[in-house]
């Protein structure tokens, strides 16, 4: 209904590949990055920017890492929470030993670490395929937070065995540490989701992107065509780890602050990514968003409802919390095993067939 | 899409002087050059069943080479082995006249060997052009950096690909499905969409396993329209299994023939047409 | 001599808790065979059974918590207790109620949908489960005794004590446990073995269009081995829970199943049985020899570490069929 | 823009505008054509750059002043390009149909005796082969194409690519030599011949010259204000004046961008992506339309289907008022600014016709709810009279002045009279040449001050002062009680229902009217499935007794109308039947543009109108026909004839509807 792609036709490759070929579309996602970045600033305050915004921007850096593996390169990955324990462990240790350098570095950094971890973990994919590999991934998970746990080094000995992220700045602002202000928290985690969005975008639209998507629909048939199996997948490996460790690097220094592994990157934290990249939409861009914008928003919601209106006791309504979001994933699978990313889609083109039903 | 240069085969490959067929020109003017890949007593078992015994031939550059036989002959197998997906457990495999080691099947595919697939490959996730583009990989040269920021080789070779693939495109007579997820295509245009995804890797020997199995008579026609063109627009040397005879023996300038893992004719389809081993075995399987 | 004879007490702990391992990844085992359906829930579903189990024991109310919340009433208990064996019989029941519900509310609509999205949904699964039992029994840690004994078999001790000199310290209720699982084992076994719905139950794993031509009900079929699946999570719920309590960690006994299964095969009874004493032993003589030297706790990882070397050398597991892969 | 609206003295001729294109605005694109899946396009300047190449390559080939070089192929950019390297060389463009049968094809191609050919592919090449079997006039065979063309006996054929880069090689040689011969070029040398279709009898060449067709050009485009930045879809036969005039004429007079599809069966597709500007279509295409769109809208949902209704209502009743800028009321303005949104934008959207600024239909009388429907949208459609021999415009209608019933006044420059007999003659600098080597249909056609008969007739309209065409002249004849017998006029009146695509009305002589009709098959069988009526050919359906039903309906309201026109109440339709094959260009019956042709039917189906004036209600005919193959064969049919009803004549005159 509100598309006119009349007039709107491609004289060049380069313009037919764009990302958004519908100058709608183009529109819309210009229109939705000046918000991002000169309005939301200036009005965010701390109940948003802690509850809402950092948390949706950093899940879905990570919902993205996971999307890279899962969704297109189709290796099923539970040690999603480990990794990202790599990347937060990663800039404490980093940021704590060279305090002159810039943060934003050590978070690459981290990133970079994470990566070499991932394809540490992939290597067994090679072998191992489907629930195995799923199943093999979950030893990354354990073995990694059992490591952070018991051994001191990387907590700096420190008595709680927490770690606590060092006040850093950038241009003199802060971006870590208890002064951190909420539009600085919120810039920096969303310059990086942007970021690697686009980097996201670029890798899977490209030639390794298809490698990883020809690994996934049929891999005996990719490896005769030319693929190599073992350099897909451990690319695919390294990118998804690094996306990853950024993620949880931001996740530690920018949004909690403090962390103790156990809880901040356990087995639950692999699922819960895990569901916001089903929900979302396995192999999609935007589903990583959607599907981290939905499973922050819920709780938040049902916080308000069960909590706020109802006023049950907080530990009732977080069991609440877990049958609805359980409920949810099945329903989702269900209903649309493609996610949100999928459903928007067919919206898409309703309203492009407008007023026509097909 | 430019025709493959045919390289002359090396000298110190005997099987190229003493095999049946010299180089030569077929009546429609198509060049038949030396031997391009040549299979010796190659012999492949699966544990105790002989899938494959002591079988020899040739496929010279530009022409047509069928592999023929009942269901359960053991062509697939002998794809399979030409294609370094299964490793014989005797024989030789000659390509360009050089002896090919165990390799990877990647590494052959690199060699310039593509191939179509019985029960359709294609990747269904993806689109047909992605599809198409999937057989250009082995020619990308960018590295994971640049990809990543879209930028230098990264985006040249994107168009450059792009461009030999729309000449397939065009080509096959599949512009119109160019964006469609190839889940949702009928039977014949997948069967399509592989043989150009096979074409796009430009190869020197383009392996067709079956190419018409399950189609009406219209895509069987089709299909061999666009096989012979292939072959003569490009000089792309083919070879194909089938177990439809009559459609081989139109396509063809030579047929081999096998039943249960045995070679039991070699030549010219007049040749085959005659050889009564050849009769007795199809005459043996009702089904076909 | 020492040593080697702590080494051995080691041994048969490991034993003992491979026994549980295998009791549970039985019921993985069982699910995957006849329905392709990973069932992360496995573990979480032992959980339920064994909070149930108490409820109904000391007769709690369902969902107390949640209507005192609700009416502001201070609603707890029934006032009564139901004896052990007929409150395992109740819990049997909801079970295979629960069982019914699951595959007329998900497996249904998920047929012939990718293995990997099906795993998904027992996660789903495992998550509402979890807070179900929580929201209807609370999530407080319950003593669970339904007369299992417990305590170091003196009998034990005392033979060990005459013929090594030295006491092996063994627990009545793994012993219980071991004994239990095993004739489960057996008893399963004669199932699939003799019974005609245990043949069904054979036909479907080995082929399903095959099973289905022949008529038999897919869809009966899952509720069956769903049912029995919950009924083997319900003994291994009794047995952890009387062993450390009934609380949220006794899910975690699925994840811990999980390298068993690897080790195993996913489609292995006998694998699943090997699997669990191999892990047992290993994670318990590691930990004895290795454990100190790195700050311990390392059962946490050692199973899934051991399973995934062991896999990069045969992916198919101990009894897996081979797989080969064809174009 | 306007310095280009100014004649220059020195654009004598296409290339000269070409060159002056190239250099004022060398950067803005040319020509485009959807091709391996984008838009290919070219500038002025590489325009230029291509068709010197061209032309040089056909220099280096041997072509001579004053040769033919005939063209037959889709509309593509090479092809433009291979009509004005011809002019450059001296030579002659004659595009032909690509359509046309050998028969006609060897004519044509013996007549105007051209020694070039430029073939589309394989299918013209073997076409042309076929066709000058016998005399060989052909001496260079030249194609775009390659597929398939390896086999060939290359020795008189040439790749275009490979003429272009023989011509970029052979620069040295022969850029002099190319200049020179563009400098020979005046006003007055031909521009291009094209060969009528021609109703009756063999095709004609008809010879037009630089001057015609800039004139024209430059006339038309001020006319309605066509710009540089205009953009018009190149996809209707390039034998066909329009498509010259168009696509080169005002193209280069203007520099507007002349877009090509990638193939007829893309046609609609490619519309919806480039959404021109400036558009032409015949009002065949506008029903097409029109009818998909309403089949499509069947499967709409209930909300949908009342949306689209309701707003198409509120259109038809003030749509057209704003397009032709009579005040309208603002909440009424503002509920069309909403159905703009909900229901015209979209629906536009999907046609490919939301940039249309100009849009033209010819050729055909176009239904008036057809029309209404379009420029109830917004869109600028409007008509035009012309021919070939006119370099297309008679009259044409100005914005604000749009009507279904007239063609407009006439074009700048264009004197236009109306003679006793009723027939419209006229005079203008698109006024044709000649016809090629034909010098009495000239001189019988053309008068020494330069008038031309249109062979219509028609009149002048009091007060709109618009021209109204009511048939062709030789077709307006008495009736047996000497009242006027205008069939056309009727015909048009009743293909005006979606129900009918063709009508033949007789009556000519005789005492009342009786007609034939071709029912549409799109329409009817939709209708007929949505009553699951089964079928399995025209023939059953076209003989299906609900079917005569609604065709008689259409009839008698068809005689109502008439009725009301005292001049042709006589015209009345008294018996009719709905014939059992459809008429076929194939068959002869009618022209490739679709026009039928009368002498034709009336001979080859002598006893059904026999039959229609004896009274009988029923006949059994056979009929030979030509199946898509070429194959002959013959249809029997047992034809109905039923009566219509007939309307007393008004006297009084009323407004037309």
């Amino acid at each position: 209904m509100l598309y006119r792609e009349a007039g709107d036709f491609k004289t060049s490759y380069r313009e037919d590949s764009q990302t958004f070929p519908l100058r709608l579309d183009r529109w819309g996602y210009y229109a939705t990055l000046a918000v991002a970045f000169l309005v939301i600033p200036l009005v965010i305050n701390d109940y948003w920017a802690n509850a809402v915004l950092v948390p949706f921007l950093v899940y879905s850096i990570a919902a993205l890492g996971l999307n890279i593996l899962t969704g297109y390169a189709g290796q099923v990955s539970l040690g999603t929470g480990g990794f990202m324990a790599v990347g937060a462990y990663a800039t404490y240790k980093l940021s704590t030993s060279f305090p002159d350098i810039s943060i934003l570095i050590h978070i690459l950094l981290a990133g970079g670490i994470t990566a070499v971890v991932g394809m540490l973990f992939g290597l067994p994919s090679l072998r191992i395929k489907g629930f195995y590999l799923a199943v093999a991934t979950l030893a990354a998970q354990f073995f990694l937070v059992w490591l952070f746990n018991k051994v001191p080094w990387f907590y700096n000995y420190s008595a709680s065995g927490q770690i606590t992220a060092p006040e850093r700045t950038v241009l003199g602002w802060f971006v870590t540490g208890p002064q951190t202000s909420a539009p600085a928290k919120y810039l920096v985690c969303l310059v990086f989701a942007v970021g690697l969005a686009w980097i996201a975008r670029n890798l899977t639209r490209g030639t390794v992107g298809r490698k990883w998507m020809a690994i996934r629909d049929m891999d005996i048939a990719a490896e005769i065509i030319g693929v190599n199996p073992l350099t897909a997948k451990l690319t695919a490996f390294a990118v998804s780890s690094f996306f990853v460790g950024v993620a949880g690097a931001l996740f530690f220094s920018v949004y909690l602050g403090a962390a103790e592994v156990g809880e901040a990157f356990g087995i639950n934290k692999s699922f819960l990514i895990l569901f916001m990249v089903i929900i979302g939409g396995l192999g999609s861009i935007f589903g990583s968003f959607a599907g981290a914008a939905f499973l922050v928003l819920l709780p938040v919601l049902l916080k308000n409802v069960l909590v706020g209106t109802l006023g049950w006791p907080t530990d009732l309504a977080a069991h609440i919390e877990l049958m609805i979001v359980g409920a949810l994933i099945v329903v989702f699978l269900i209903v649309e095993p493609h996610g949100l990313a999928q459903l928007w889609r067919l919206t898409k083109e309703k309203l492009r067939l407008w007023p026509f039903p097909h | 899409m430019t025709p493959t240069t045919s390289t002359a085969p090396a000298l110190t490959d005997p099987a190229a002087t003493d095999s049946a067929v010299q180089p030569h020109v077929t009546a429609d003017g198509r060049q038949i050059g030396g031997v391009l890949m040549d299979m010796r007593n190659i012999t492949l078992r699966f544990g105790g069943v002989v899938a494959i015994k002591d079988i020899s031939f040739d496929i010279r550059e530009g022409e047509i080479r069928a592999i023929i036989g009942p269901n359960g002959a053991g062509k697939s197998s002998m794809m399979n082995v030409m294609s370094g997906f299964y490793v014989p457990q005797e024989g030789e495999v000659w390509f360009r006249g050089q002896r090919r080691p165990q390799m990877k099947p990647y590494e052959v595919a690199r060699l310039g060997i593509a191939r179509t697939f019985q029960n359709i490959a294609l990747f269904d996730g993806m689109s047909v052009l992605d599809n198409i583009m999937t057989g250009r990989l082995t020619m990308m040269k960018s590295s994971l950096l640049e990809q990543a920021l879209w930028w230098g080789r990264a985006e040249r070779e994107e168009t450059w690909h792009r461009e030999k693939v729309e000449k397939i495109i065009d080509f096959l007579e599949i512009q119109n499905i160019r964006k469609t997820p190839v889940g949702r295509l009928p039977y014949g245009l997948k069967k399509r969409v592989e043989l150009a995804r096979a074409l796009a890797a430009e190869p020197k020997l383009l392996m067709l396993d079956e190419p018409m199995a399950g189609m009406n008579v219209e895509e069987k026609e089709d299909m061999s329209r666009f096989i012979l063109d292939v072959n003569d627009e490009f000089g792309t040397t083919i070879a194909l299994i089938e177990h439809d005879m009559g459609v081989v023996m139109d396509l063809s300038d030579r047929v081999v023939v096998m039943d249960y893992g045995r070679k039991i004719g070699d030549g010219t389809p007049d040749q085959i047409r005659s050889n009564q081993q050849v009769i007795d075995a199809y005459l043996g399987v009702a089904h076909d | 001599m020492e040593q080697f004879l702590y080494a051995a007490e080691v041994v048969v702990n490991g034993l003992m808790a491979g026994v549980m391992y295998a009791l549970v990844a039985l019921g993985f085992v069982l699910i995957y065979k006849a329905s392709g359906v990973f069932n992360y829930a496995q573990g979480v579903m032992a959980l339920f059974a064994a909070l149930t189990l108490v409820g109904l024991q000391n007769g709690q109310v369902p969902f107390a918590h949640m209507i005192n919340a609700t009416f502001g009433t201070h609603l707890d208990t029934f006032g009564w207790t139901l004896p052990a064996i007929v409150a395992i019989a109740l819990t049997a029941l909801v079970m295979v109620g629960l069982a019914i519900a699951i595959e007329k509310l998900v497996l249904k609509h998920l047929v012939n949908q990718v293995p990997i999205i099906l795993f998904m949904a027992t996660i789903g699964l495992a998550w509402f489960l979890e807070g179900l039992g929580d929201v209807m029994w609370g999530a407080d840690i319950k003593m669970l005794d339904v007369g299992v004994p417990k305590g170091a078999s003196e009998a034990l001790m005392t033979v060990t004590e005459q013929w090594t000199g030295y006491g092996f310290y063994i627990d009545r209720l793994d012993i219980w446990a071991a004994a239990i699982a095993a004739m489960l084992v057996a008893a399963l076994m004669v199932f699939s073995q003799y019974t005609k719905q245990g043949r069904a139950l054979r036909a479907v794993a080995d082929d399903h269009q095959a099973a289905l031509s022949v008529g038999i009900s897919l869809r009966f079929i899952w509720v069956l081995v769903w049912s029995i699946a919950g009924f083997v999570a319900l003994v291994a719920g009794i047995m952890w829970g009387s062993k450390s309590g009934v609380q949220f960690s006794l899910s975690l006994i699925a994840l811990k199943a999980l390298p068993v299964l690897m080790l195993g095969g996913f489609t292995s009874i006998p694998g699943a049985i090997v699997g669990g004493l191999i892990i047992g032993v290993g994670e318990k003589l590691f930990e004895f020899y290795v454990g100190p030297l790195v700050g311990g706790a390392t059962e946490n990882w050692f199973a899934y570490v051991l399973a995934l070397i062991f896999l990069v050398f045969r992916p198919q597991g101990l009894f897996g069929e081979k797989i080969i892969e064809r174009v | 823009m306007t310095a280009l609206a100014e004649p220059q003295v020195d654009l004598r001729s296409i290339p000269a505008l070409l060159a002056r294109n190239a250099a004022r605005m060398g950067g803005r694109p040319a020509y485009r054509e959807k091709e391996f899946g984008i838009w290919q396009s070219w500038t002025w300047a590489q325009t230029l750059e291509e068709t010197r190449a061209l032309a040089i390559g056909f220099l280096a080939l041997g072509l001579n002043r004053g040769d033919h070089v005939a063209l037959i192929g889709r509309n593509r950019p090479a092809h433009y390009w291979a009509m004005v390297a011809a002019q450059m060389c001296g030579a002659v463009p004659v595009p032909l149909y690509q359509d046309a049968a050998a028969a006609e094809m060897s004519y044509v191609l013996t007549h105007s005796g051209a020694r070039f050919v430029v073939c589309g592919d394989q299918e013209q090449v073997d076409k042309v082969i076929e066709a000058e079997e016998d005399d060989h006039t052909v001496q260079q065979i030249i194609y775009t194409d390659k597929r398939g063309m390896r086999k060939y006996d290359h020795a008189r054929m040439n790749w275009l690519a490979d003429v272009q880069a023989e011509g970029r090689a052979a620069r040295q040689r022969y850029e002099a030599e190319l200049d020179a011969r563009i400098a020979e070029l005046t006003y007055d040398s031909t521009c291009v011949m094209l060969y009528t279709s021609g109703t009756t009898g063999k095709p004609k060449g008809v010879v037009l010259s630089n001057r015609n067709i800039i004139e024209t050009a430059r006339n038309s485009s001020s006319f309605d204000g066509l710009r540089a930045d205009d953009d018009v879809l190149a996809y209707l036969p390039m034998a066909w004046v329009g498509d010259f005039i168009f696509s080169v004429g005002q193209a280069t007079w203007t520099g507007f961008c002349v877009n090509c599809p990638e193939g007829p069966h893309t046609m609609m597709t490619d519309l919806r992506e480039i959404g021109p500007t400036y558009f032409f279509a015949p009002p065949r295409v506008f029903e097409g339309q029109l009818t998909n769109v309403m089949i499509r809208m069947e499967d709409a949902g209930r909300f949908k289907k009342w949306l689209f209704d309701h707003y198409m209502r509120l259109a038809r009743r003030i749509g057209p008022a704003l397009l032709d800028g009579k005040p309208v009321g603002l909440v009424d303005r503002l509920r069309y600014g909403l159905g703009n949104l909900l229901v015209y934008g979209p629906l536009k959207n999907t046609l490919g016709y939301s940039r249309i600024r100009v849009g033209y239909t010819a050729g055909e009388a176009i239904g008036p709810e057809i029309f209404d429907f379009y420029r109830s949208l917004g869109i600028n459609l409007k008509q035009l009279y012309g021919q070939t021999e006119a370099s297309v415009f008679i009259t044409q209608q100005p914005d604000g002045q749009v009507r279904s019933d007239t063609v407009g006044v006439p074009s700048p420059g264009v004197e236009v009279r109306i003679a006793e007999n009723g027939e419209v003659y006229y005079r203008g600098p698109g006024t044709f040449v000649e016809y090629f080597k034909n010098a009495d249909s000239t001189r019988s056609t053309k008068d020494d001050q330069g008038w031309v008969a249109t062979g219509d007739a028609g009149f002048f309209e009091p007060g709109s002062g618009h021209l109204r065409i009511i048939d062709r002249a030789k077709d307006v004849g008495k009736m047996a009680d000497g009242s006027l017998f205008a069939p056309k006029y009727v015909e048009n009146k009743l293909k005006f229902f979606p129900n009918i695509l063709e009508a033949v009305v007789f009556g000519a002589g005789r005492d009342h009217c009786t007609a034939f009709i071709n029912i549409d098959l799109t329409a009817v069988g939709n209708w007929a499935e949505r009553n699951n009526i089964a079928y399995s050919s025209y023939q059953e359906l076209a003989g299906h007794p609900q079917v005569y039903a609604t065709i008689r309906k259409h009839v008698e309201e068809v005689n109502a109308s008439v009725a009301q026109d005292p001049m042709l109440s006589g015209c009345q339709i008294h018996r009719f039947l709905i014939l059992h094959k459809e008429l076929d260009a194939d068959d002869g019956e009618m022209t490739r543009t679709r026009k039928v042709k009368r002498g034709v039917i009336s001979e080859k189906f002598a006893d059904l109108i026999a039959a229609m004036y004896d009274g009988r209600d029923s006949i059994r005919t056979e009929t030979e026909v030509t199946y898509e193959d070429g194959r002959k064969g013959v249809l029997k049919a047992t034809v109905r004839i039923e009566d219509a009803r007939t309307f007393p004549a008004v006297h009084h005159k009323m407004a037309a509807e």
